[in-house]
């Protein structure tokens, strides 16, 4: 049962690291974005620090959404979205493995990013463990939840924006808890409540939204 | 492929005998959100008193809070509309909850301009981040993204079950977002600022309320009811017993 | 009733923009979208009606 | 077996077609025919269970495909107009990867053997980007040798093949026939393929 999951990881990230390109856009996406507010707002590093969790939140998950998009597209366009409908492996283990696989190109290189731009907004050394700590918990839950937009809006015009449309919305909590972790510990409270509401947004999108995506794979496919 | 105008189109079981049913119900419902509505409005104006704190501005409450009641309850019903059209894999059941959409949408952003009015008075900022402001406003960009989805999908068979699908999720997200932002709002502000100020619940505000949170009810269901009439029609164009309709009519 | 006059009435405590905004908005919102329906349901019937007339003319050729 | 009652499916609010009957045994072929958009490929899709019928259901040993999510699926092969090939990945790549996903994890020796069988060997390792339409389709139809379905179902497979490649997978669609396997295809070529019984269904 876990070959195929392992298959359409590995599939993936052959692809990823063929097209390097898309791993591209999305750190670049992130940094410019952290980047602009220093210029639009001011670059004094008092300022900058408290504007640092919502900044850097807000710009990990656009830059998740923004490559949503190309989760199913390619696969709906070519065909294999149709075979991986009928193969007989349960449609919910295998978007369970591309939704890990669109992680491991889009989330985990921003949990890895971060950081270095946590030092450009003048953020205390601990604060930049629980900015860690918290994209490593929700960007996850930003997936899952977003692999549900991906696959409602699969051949739609106008996806893209659509997909940012449907997801926003239900990526509130995860940022409000996201965000609202990395602000505590900056103001010297302890991150744990959130660190832990945030894990279960993660927990209960992992146990719920790939039910939700496959049948709106099936939906799309019909 | 000639059009196989002469066979009976296969049985339409639910809209055929829906569709007149709704149609006796409409006047209905009209009348009975017009009474409670005169009702409403004559506890509202007339019965309840001036509150010595917030003037007559507090009167905007028997307006505001109906209508986030319904925006809210408005969601929900749209999402069992859904999880039935899923479930059954029923037509009008996916058209119910389409046709209840606009009306939702439009009972909350009614709920923010009317809170929005009544912020502006009692504490002079035309918005409040308060917790309840806010999720309404979650709520109005949550009904935007279904109808955007329903409207973008050409094919009426996948519009219905992806729009299904959302407003399912959607009400699943609804109790999460409205705790994520009341937790958030409590933690920035504290309870400084807040609509749940609203002066204490006299009987007689409450009973004001009430009436017209009926006939915020009635109205949306007969609106609900024109609509997903309006819907038939167009996606059962084909259908004998539309001709029929026709025939009838002209 | 504790207006005593008409005037008073509709000055509502100073507050007469706000409180009769509101009222005002829901009445427009309902009375648009009451209207709107008719509107929706009128050319629904006349896409049946021009429907119905296009078939009328197929059977008429293909007869 | 195989079997379809009353099948009935709509495109938009327009009647594809109704009424569809038929049941296919072991060792059977079944030829779609009709002009196009005469939903021929909406019946096939309909047969593999990836879109719903308006009307009527479909039966894989007397059960309801709907009711069995995975028995089904494990006896049935699809091949449509997508050729369901990565354009970055090579011919080897693909076919290796499509068996693992559907659960036979030897499929690397094997799809060799597949791609050499139809003429693909020097070809099997470089990007299907850079391959021609015909290359492209034989690679998809390599999924023949490599799946152990029994029932198949293929939506025009002899579209952009070369008269080799049709003789080609005409044997081999015969090979399947006679192991006891089923088939149910689309075509606009005359093609003789060796089979017990041949039942047509046209479309109007």
């Amino acid at each position: 049962m876990n070959g195929a999951w392992i298959a359409v990881v590995r599939r993936d990230m052959l692809l990823a690291l063929r097209r390097r390109s898309d791993v591209a856009t999305t750190l670049f996406f992130f940094v410019i974005v952290a980047s602009l507010f220093p210029l639009g707002v001011s670059p004094e590093p008092a300022l900058l620090r408290t504007l640092a969790p919502g900044v850097l939140w807000v710009a990990a998950l656009l830059a998740c959404m923004l490559s949503l998009t190309r989760l199913f597209a390619v696969d709906y366009a070519d065909g294999t979205l149709e075979q991986m409908v009928l193969a007989p492996q349960s449609l919910t283990l295998l978007v369970l493995g591309k939704v890990f696989a669109h992680w491991l190109v889009s989330g985990l290189p921003v949990v890895l990013l971060a950081p270095v731009l946590g030092l450009q907004y003048a953020m205390p050394n601990d604060a930049l463990l629980v900015l860690v700590w918290s994209l490593l918990l929700g960007t996850p839950a930003l997936s899952l939840i977003g692999a549900i937009g991906a696959a409602l809006t699969l051949g739609v015009r106008g996806s893209g924006l659509l997909v940012a449309l449907l997801v926003l919305p239900l990526y509130v909590p995860v940022l409000i808890f996201g965000s609202g972790a990395v602000a505590a510990s900056q103001s010297g409270l302890d991150a744990g409540a959130y660190l832990s509401l945030l894990g279960a947004c993660s927990l209960l999108a992992l146990a719920l939204t790939p039910w939700a995506t496959a049948a709106a794979l099936r939906i799309a496919v019909e | 492929m000639k059009i196989m105008t002469g066979i009976n189109w296969f049985k339409y079981s639910s809209p055929p005998a829906f569709y007149p049913l709704a149609g006796l119900l409409i006047p209905w419902f009209y009348t009975l959100a017009t009474v409670f509505a005169a009702v409403g409005l004559y506890i509202s104006f007339a019965v309840a008193p001036t509150d010595f704190q917030q003037g007559e501005a507090y009167r905007i409450i028997f307006v505001h809070v109906p209508a986030a009641w319904m925006s809210m309850f408005l969601y929900l019903v749209m999402a069992t509309w859904a999880g039935f059209g899923l479930a059954l894999n029923a037509r009008l059941s996916h058209m119910m909850s389409q046709a209840l959409a606009p009306t939702g949408a439009m009972f909350t952003l009614l709920a923010l301009v009317t809170g929005s009015l009544w912020g502006r008075p009692m504490w002079g900022a035309w918005w409040v981040w308060d917790a309840r402001l806010t999720s309404e406003l979650i709520l109005l960009f949550l009904y935007i993204g279904f109808i955007a989805l329903q409207a973008s999908i050409d094919d009426p068979r996948r519009a219905d079950r992806a729009s299904s699908l959302l407003a399912l999720v959607g009400a699943v997200n609804v109790p999460i977002i409205y705790f994520s932002v009341k937790w958030w709002n409590t933690l920035h502000q504290g309870a400084s600022i807040s609509m749940t100020s609203a002066p204490k619940m006299a009987i007689t505000m409450l009973t004001g309320m009430l009436m017209l949170a009926l006939a915020f009810w009635m109205y949306s269901i007969a609106v609900a009811l024109v609509r997903v009439r309006c819907i038939i029609l167009e996606r059962e164009r084909r259908a004998d017993w539309v001709r029929q309709l026709v025939e009838v009519k002209f | 009733m504790h207006w005593n006059s008409l005037g008073e009435f509709f000055a509502m405590g100073g507050y007469a923009f706000y409180v009769w905004t509101s009222f005002g908005l829901t009445a427009v919102l309902v009375a648009w979208e009451v209207l709107g329906l008719r509107a929706r349901r009128n050319q629904a019937w006349r896409d049946l009606q021009q429907a119905r007339l296009m078939d009328q003319t197929d059977l008429g050729e293909a007869r | 077996m195989l079997s379809a009652q009353d099948l009935a499916c709509t495109r938009g609010d327009r009647l594809l077609f109704t009424g569809i009957n038929f049941e296919l045994r072991a060792g059977q072929l079944l030829y779609v025919l009709g002009e196009n958009g005469s939903g021929k490929s909406s019946l096939l899709r309909i047969l593999c269970g990836l879109r719903s019928p308006e009307q009527g259901q479909v039966s894989w040993q007397g059960e309801d495909i709907r009711r069995q999510s995975d028995a089904y699926r494990s006896d049935l092969i699809y091949i449509g107009h997508l050729n369901a090939l990565k354009d970055d990945l090579s011919a080897l790549e693909n076919l290796s990867i499509s068996c693992s996903v559907l659960g036979q994890n030897d499929g690397a020796v094997r799809a060799r053997a597949a791609l050499q069988g139809l003429g693909l060997a020097r070809c099997a390792d470089i990007a299907v980007r850079n391959l021609s339409q015909g290359q492209k389709r034989r690679v998809a139809l390599a999924n023949l040798w490599l799946s152990r379905a029994r029932v198949w179902i293929l939506d025009e497979p002899f579209s952009a093949l070369d008269t080799a490649a049709i003789v080609l997978l005409a044997s081999r669609i015969g090979e399947h026939l006679a192991a006891g396997g089923m088939a149910v295809l689309t075509t606009h070529q005359e093609v003789v393929i060796a089979a017990v019984t041949v039942q047509e269904l046209r479309l109007t």
